[in-house]
């Protein structure tokens, strides 16, 4: 409850809530007191303030730094679908993190809880659950996840009237930094964790290219992207670059609708391109293409940014559908990005019994870098965690975590680079007793095997 | 042949006078002109080449035995639907083809055998609904502007006892009422009635005539179809009988009653 | 460098026998009952979640085939007499209700299992060349069976008393009844037959697709789309409209865009409404 | 209760002419219309009340927020039914009102720029035109032929949109400015949306055009009988319904929705199901009934996934199958109660003040009288019926064998 005992909280909500009432009261010309007295069974409107904070929840951050100190409680939401395991990723990840941390004086003395919203990865639900939990008596101090960019690009205009910070961990657009660039004030509560932005994966697969495809002998190439708005900015970089700086054949650039279901015709024209591999831009439709395509057996490699595969169990899911196709991801369970990664994963896998996706990586990342943040702020207040998330460097389980500052082209996105964060490529591969797992294959200094062809291609 | 039936020596149509025995009509021979009607309906001929006048203030009889073609008639000449052939002219001018609602609108109402009232709405508001104009924004029976006005109608054929019923309530000879209350609600200078005997007591068919021949002396004129000649005849100034979609006689009411080939016809099929 | 016509040939034939058996179905429950089902893509979904289910139970996917045709017509059946037959004058109650019956259905199993797409391994593994052009095993055996079922039920219809019985019903009713038909028994089987095609060709999209929750949908606008342009409630007719819609949507996807996908047939459908909304065939149950 | 004399009004009261003063006099309202006015009022002054609690409920940014959609969800139900339920042409598609408008108002200030106040108008007149053109269609086809039209044209738009992403944003969606953006405003927005929408559809309906819609709805040839051109009317209520459901989508995605048209919120089948279901379970052909089933709907949506309960048996929290919930219950209710529950509660009514009249001796049968209603409905029994009476009618052109009685 927030009489919990923080006086600045309760002090911001209810000034917050008062001066809005007054100014729809001037509007409407009538007066508080003519109202109450009409309507019998109203409690009083100390009693009603006290129970719900106001209308505000994270408001209190707007109104400057007066608001200082920690709470004894902060509540920090995430937001995913969860029935998905990109979206169960996410929120396991808070909790596993939420955990950790109260085991371990919390953040800053504050007992961490996580308020869970399932998006359904739907655009109209995540809006819903995003204002329930940043609304009320229990509104949260911060919100981190989302996978999709759709259900990212649908909150952003909520995330900036809250003012509440949100570390954004699953969904690729460069479209939300765009906003920031546009109207920094407004959107500036904004940053992404992970992935790197679909600009940079577009560049990542660029830097794949130039180093796998010649050993894996892809010169002819096809390039599937499907039509969703994180994949444009990769299919431009394709178009623009892969020829020139890879050395191959780009034999066709295909933008697969959104609720494809039969991609045969798809793969006879591939095939009658005569091309050595599918390289790929999928997640919402790549399983469908995925598994018709080993199915199939088509007579070409397939892989590139495949959102599916990385699960950790999905080999087992397409009864061995995945071998050979590869993907970049943000970390794997074996991969030593940092020395955070491993570890992650062992204790993430423990107490959920599996592994998690790339979302849960930065999702844990992300339960730290705010703990970082408002420990050093001694703060909840929004703009002030802000300023500090904006000089924050730390290392998480998917690479040292920055953000790009205001004034540069991408503002509160997570830095790509080498020394920054940039993922690695796995492939899925089968053992002698026949299951599979995913083998690091770039870059070379994470590497733990080399490409394999498709077992039915040549 | 009465003196009202013209000679056919004015449009270009009769020129092509492949069938000696079709007449023809111009466009200033009546309030109605029906000029070679002809309905088919796939293969099936319902109406062959029917010529017709109708006088102003006139009450026209249009008798045929069932199947004869008088509905298709109908529905030719008040639009609901075009005739396959043919002119119709209204008032001296070329309507043929127009739709029915523009015909009501240009004055020719009509009402239906099979009734079709609006189930959902009382006697008084089935009548309302001919008194509504047709605009989109109006606010007449808002206001009950037009209520008074479908009150009267209602009162003047006999259905002013049962303003506030619905439709099924009613009893068949107030069906017919209600039909012609509607038709009579546009307001018309031509009203097409069709079958308004059947199924009548003596009584009713009197009060029915004597309504119809005031609404005549008012102004209006008549086109009545009816299969049956019983109560008609007394009605009539004129008759038209078809069958298998022709004409077969045209004259006063003793003219008809004479005429060998209608007697052929009414023996052969009923009666 | 087109994609050689062999190959969209071979498309069309085999998706339009599984299109066929599909909107034969859907056909068929119109035609006799006057029921347009809009859970009849929901079905579909039951038959192939159905054979995911047996599947991971170790059961092999041919055995699955009828199993789930089964189970289909049990649903069907079900939804039937449980449901649409107490409003089948109603056909606005029919449409609302059938409609929200398959969302139900998609929200049961996107509760079960999520909205990932599930994998049904094919029925047969492998592949043959025909002319020159490599067609999976598993599309021709689902293209035999689609025609065996279509090639039962015409013989079915036109040489069975039962078949007879179903054929009169969709005449007339009172018809039917005059010469001793129990309609109820006539509907019920109607609804057994198509429900358990639905199924039949559910588990046959999963072993060539994926299973989801909202698998149903597109077989159900392409029913619309067959159904409308081979006459409503016509069998012969619900065939060719298959083969139309699929060589159409197959034109469309290879050398237009694959992006279309799914697209042609509803705009056909429109324009088939537009212009001759009694079908391009018209109506008539009788078989040749 | 003081209202019914003016329900039962004499015979010699009810044939006079009556002044707009008349009609609009309080004094001559029923109770339940006092009830609606009642509420009308307190969602009026619902944004002045935050901070106090009212029975257990609390008013705050979330109940605003959640009225806000709730009375946009309204406005779509009655576009739904000025056009369906007065026509009695079911449209399975209206979402295709609110996508258009929705879409042609963000593309517009996205991609080219144009300012809200400009683009929300023209997307309101493009759902005008897809009124239009949507209604032509339905001059000659009828029943069940045209909600299948209806029902696949919103699948084509969205399969169009996937086909040029980079104009309409594809399935992702598209992103662009806002009008409001705090809670109060954007109810403010909504309210009078809601109110204007509310108002205009009763005044149209309860004029003469809409005596003449529900004489369309019953039979045709009889309203061309009294001079009266259907069409003009039929495509005015496509027309009419198109541009407010197309406002009521643009300032839905400008406002609640945070500037962000996607497919999911407007154009997607469950859209359209949601709103006949809403405006089924609040009687069709009423308006006050979709406004009503539409508030009602949409809370009930929002509030089943907020209860923290787990279901016996399965063990699944409510939350997470409350959409599986909401369409069981949906189902069970069109199932039980067909004519609709306002409907049903209205028709009660009127059969108890029935009977008290004949008690009392009073004047003639009641059968059912818009025209002189006064403004606010009492309720039309059986609306569905008299659809459904005319769909199966269309539908036994298409099959013979059709609705014969074994």
């Amino acid at each position: 409850m927030a009489n919990d005992g923080n006086r600045g909280r309760q002090d911001g909500t209810s000034r917050n809530a008062s001066s809005n009432r007054r100014r729809f009261l001037k509007a409407t010309g009538l007066g508080a007191t003519g109202l109450t007295a009409g309507l019998a069974g109203c409690t009083s409107p100390s009693d009603g303030d006290g129970g719900d904070g106001g209308d505000g929840g994270g408001g209190d951050g707007g109104d400057g730094g007066s608001g200082g100190g920690i709470p004894d409680v902060i509540r920090v939401g995430a937001l995913g679908p969860a029935e998905a395991p990109f979206g169960a990723s996410i929120l396991n990840s808070a909790e596993l993190a939420a955990e950790e941390m109260n085991a371990n004086d919390g953040i800053g003395g504050a007992d961490v809880e996580i308020v869970t919203g399932d998006t359904k990865d739907d655009p109209g639900t995540a809006r819903q659950r995003y204002s329930e939990m940043t609304s009320g008596g229990e509104a949260v101090d911060a919100t981190l996840g989302i996978f999709g960019s759709e259900q990212l690009l649908a909150l952003l205009g909520n995330i900036a009237d809250k003012e509440t910070v949100h570390l954004t961990a699953g969904a690729a657009t460069p479209e939300a930094p765009q906003q920031l660039k546009e109207d920094f004030e407004r959107f500036k509560y904004w940053f992404r964790v992970g992935p790197i932005n679909a600009t940079f994966l577009g560049d990542s697969l660029i830097q794949y290219a130039k180093n796998r495809f010649e050993d894996m002998g892809w010169e002819r190439v096809a390039f599937l992207a499907e039509d969703y708005k994180w994949t444009e900015p990769v299919t431009a970089t394709i178009n623009n670059r892969l020829e020139d700086e890879a050395g191959v054949t780009l034999t066709s650039v295909r933008r697969i609708a959104e609720g494809t279901e039969d991609f045969s015709p798809i793969y006879d024209q591939l095939e009658s391109e005569n091309v050595d591999g599918a390289f790929t831009s999928l997640a919402h439709i790549g399983s469908t293409s995925l598994v018709q395509w080993a199915k199939q057996q088509r007579p070409f490699g397939y892989g590139g940014i495949h959102v599916p595969t990385q699960l950790p169990s999905y080999y087992a899911a397409t009864e061995g559908a995945a071998i050979s196709t590869f993907s970049q991801t943000t970390a794997t369970p074996t991969s030593e990005v940092t020395g955070q990664t491993i570890p992650y994963a062992e204790a993430y896998n423990e107490a959920y019994d599996g592994f998690p996706v790339y979302s849960g990586y930065s999702a844990y990342d992300a339960m730290y870098m705010l703990k970082e943040a408002v420990e050093s702020a001694g703060t909840v207040n929004s703009d002030d965690i802000v300023a500090e998330l904006e000089g924050l460097s730390y290392t998480g389980t998917s690479g040292q975590l920055e953000f790009y500052g205001q004034g540069e082209e991408f503002p509160h996105d997570v830095k790509y680079g080498p020394e920054f964060a940039e993922g690695v490529y796995f492939q899925w591969q089968a053992d002698s007793e026949g299951n599979g797992s995913q083998q690091v294959i770039f870059p070379d200094s994470l590497a733990t095997s080399e490409y394999q062809s498709p077992p039915w291609v040549q | 042949m009465s003196t009202d039936t013209p000679t056919s020596t004015e449009t270009p149509a009769d020129l092509d006078e492949t069938d000696a025995g079709t007449e023809s009509y111009g466009p200033d021979d009546g309030v109605l002109v029906a000029d070679g009607i002809t309905k088919r309906f796939g293969g099936l001929v319902a109406v062959d080449d029917l010529s017709f006048a109708v006088e102003k203030q006139e009450i026209l009889g249009f008798i045929g035995p069932n199947g004869a073609g008088k509905s298709t008639t109908f529905n030719c000449i008040t639009g609901v639907y075009p005739p396959s052939e043919g002119t119709v002219y209204y008032n001296g001018r070329d309507v043929t083809g127009s739709e029915f609602y523009e015909m009501v609108q240009n004055g020719m109402a009509r009402t239906f055998q099979e009734f079709r009232p609006l189930e959902d709405r009382s006697v008084v508001d089935n009548v309302q609904i001919s008194l509504v104009p047709d605009r989109l924004f109006s606010t007449s029976g808002l206001r009950g502007q037009t209520r008074a006005r479908a009150v009267e109608i209602c009162e003047r054929v006999g259905l002013g006892e049962r303003l506030r019923q619905l439709p099924d309530e009613l009893p068949h000879a107030d069906m017919i009422r209600l039909e012609l209350a509607r038709a009579m609600a546009t307001d018309p200078d031509l009203l097409l009635v069709d079958e308004p005997f059947a199924g009548l007591a003596d009584e009713d068919i009197t009060e029915l005539s004597d309504l119809l021949r005031t609404l005549r002396d008012q102004g209006t004129t008549f086109i009545v179809v009816d299969h049956n000649m019983r109560g008609l005849l007394q009605l009539i100034d004129r008759a038209i009988v078809i069958n298998f979609g022709e004409k077969i006689a045209d004259g006063t009411p003793e003219e008809i009653t004479d005429d060998p080939a209608v007697r052929k016809a009414y023996l052969g099929s009923e009666d | 460098m087109a994609v050689s016509p062999v190959t969209v040939g071979v498309n069309v034939l085999l998706l339009g026998a599984l299109y066929a058996v599909v909107a034969i179905g859907f056909t068929l429950i119109f035609g006799v009952g006057g029921i347009l089902n809009l859970a009849h893509g929901a079905l579909l979904t039951v038959g192939a979640y159905t054979a995911y289910y047996l599947v991971n139970a170790g059961i092999p996917v041919w055995v699955t085939v009828p199993i789930a045709g089964i189970v289909a017509a049990t649903t069907g059946v079900v939804l039937y007499k449980g449901m649409l037959k107490k409003v089948a004058d109603n056909p606005v109650s029919v449409l609302i209700l059938s409609l929200v019956a398959g969302l139900i259905v998609e929200q049961v199993f996107l509760v079960l299992e999520g909205a990932q797409p599930l994998v049904v391994p094919g029925i047969v593994d492998g592949g043959v060349a025909v002319l020159g052009t490599d067609i999976e095993l598993n599309r021709l055996i689902v293209f035999a069976i689609s025609w065996l079922v279509i090639g039962a039920l015409f013989l079915f219809v036109n040489e069975t008393k039962t078949g007879q019985a179903i054929l009169a019903t969709s005449m007339s009713r009172k018809g039917a009844a005059l010469v001793g038909i129990d309609a109820d028994r006539v509907f019920t089987l109607t609804w057994v037959v198509a429900a358990g095609l639905a199924g039949i060709a559910g588990v046959f999209l999963a072993t060539f697709q994926t299973v989801t929750p909202l698998m149903g949908r597109t077989p159900l606008l392409l029913s619309f789309s067959i159904v409308v342009l081979g006459g409503l409630g016509s069998i012969r007719g619900s065939v060719i409209g298959a083969y139309l819609i699929s060589f159409l949507d197959q034109i469309t996807v290879q050398y237009v865009s694959t992006r279309l996908a799914g697209v042609s047939g509803l705009v056909v459908l429109v324009i088939v409404l537009l212009v001759r909304p009694e079908g391009l065939f018209g109506r008539e149950l009788t078989e040749g | 209760m003081g209202g019914e004399t003016s329900e039962a009004p004499t015979a010699d009261e009810e044939f006079e002419e009556r002044t707009l003063t008349d009609i609009l006099d309080p004094r001559g309202f029923g109770w339940l219309t006092r009830l609606g006015l009642f509420g009308l009022l307190l969602l009026a002054v619902l944004p002045a009340l935050q901070g106090y609690g009212f029975l257990g409920i609390v008013v705050n940014s979330t109940l605003l927020a959640n009225i806000t959609g709730a009375m946009f969800f309204a406005v779509f139900a009655m576009s739904w039914d000025m056009q369906s339920g007065y026509t009695g042409e079911i449209s399975f598609g209206h979402g295709l009102f609110f996508g258009v408008g929705g879409y042609a108002s963000a593309i517009l200030q996205a991609q080219m720029g144009l300012d809200l106040l400009v683009t929300i108008p023209l997307g309101m007149f493009a759902a005008g035109i897809a009124g239009l053109l949507i209604g032509f269609p339905s001059l000659r086809l009828q029943g069940p032929y045209f909600s299948l039209i209806t029902l696949v044209t919103p699948i084509i738009i969205i399969g169009l949109f996937r086909f040029a992403p980079d104009v309409t944003g594809g399935a992702t969606g598209l992103f662009t400015e806002t009008l409001t953006t705090g809670a109060v405003e954007g109810y403010v927005v909504a309210l009078a949306l809601f109110l204007g929408a509310l108002v205009l559809f009763l005044a149209i309906t309860r004029s003469d055009a809409g005596i003449v819609l529900t004489a369309i709805r019953e039979d045709e040839l009889a309203v061309e009988a009294a001079g009266l051109n259907p069409a003009k009317f039929k495509l005015f209520s496509f027309v009419l319904s198109g541009l407010v459901g197309g406002l009521a989508g643009a300032l839905f995605v400008h406002t609640y929705a945070g500037g962000f048209v996607a497919p999911s919120d407007l154009l997607a089948l469950v859209v359209s199901i949601e709103v006949i279901i809403a405006s089924i379970i609040g009687g069709i052909g009423t308006i006050t009934g979709a406004a009503i089933g539409g508030l009602f709907l949409f809370l009930f949506r929002v509030y089943i996934a907020q209860v923290d309960l787990t279901v016996p048996v399965i063990g699944v929290p409510i939350g997470e199958i409350y959409f599986l919930l909401f369409t069981v219950v949906t189902l069970v209710v069109l199932f039980f109660i067909p004519e609709g529950v306002i409907t049903r509660i209205l028709v009660r009514t009127r059969q108890r003040a029935a009977a008290r009249e004949e008690e009392d001796g009073g004047g003639g049968g009641g059968g059912p009288d818009l025209a002189t209603d006064g403004g606010w409905t009492e309720g039309e029994p059986s609306n569905l019926e008299r659809i459904v009476a005319t769909f199966t009618e269309q539908l036994r052109a298409v099959l013979p064998g059709f609705g014969d009685d074994p």
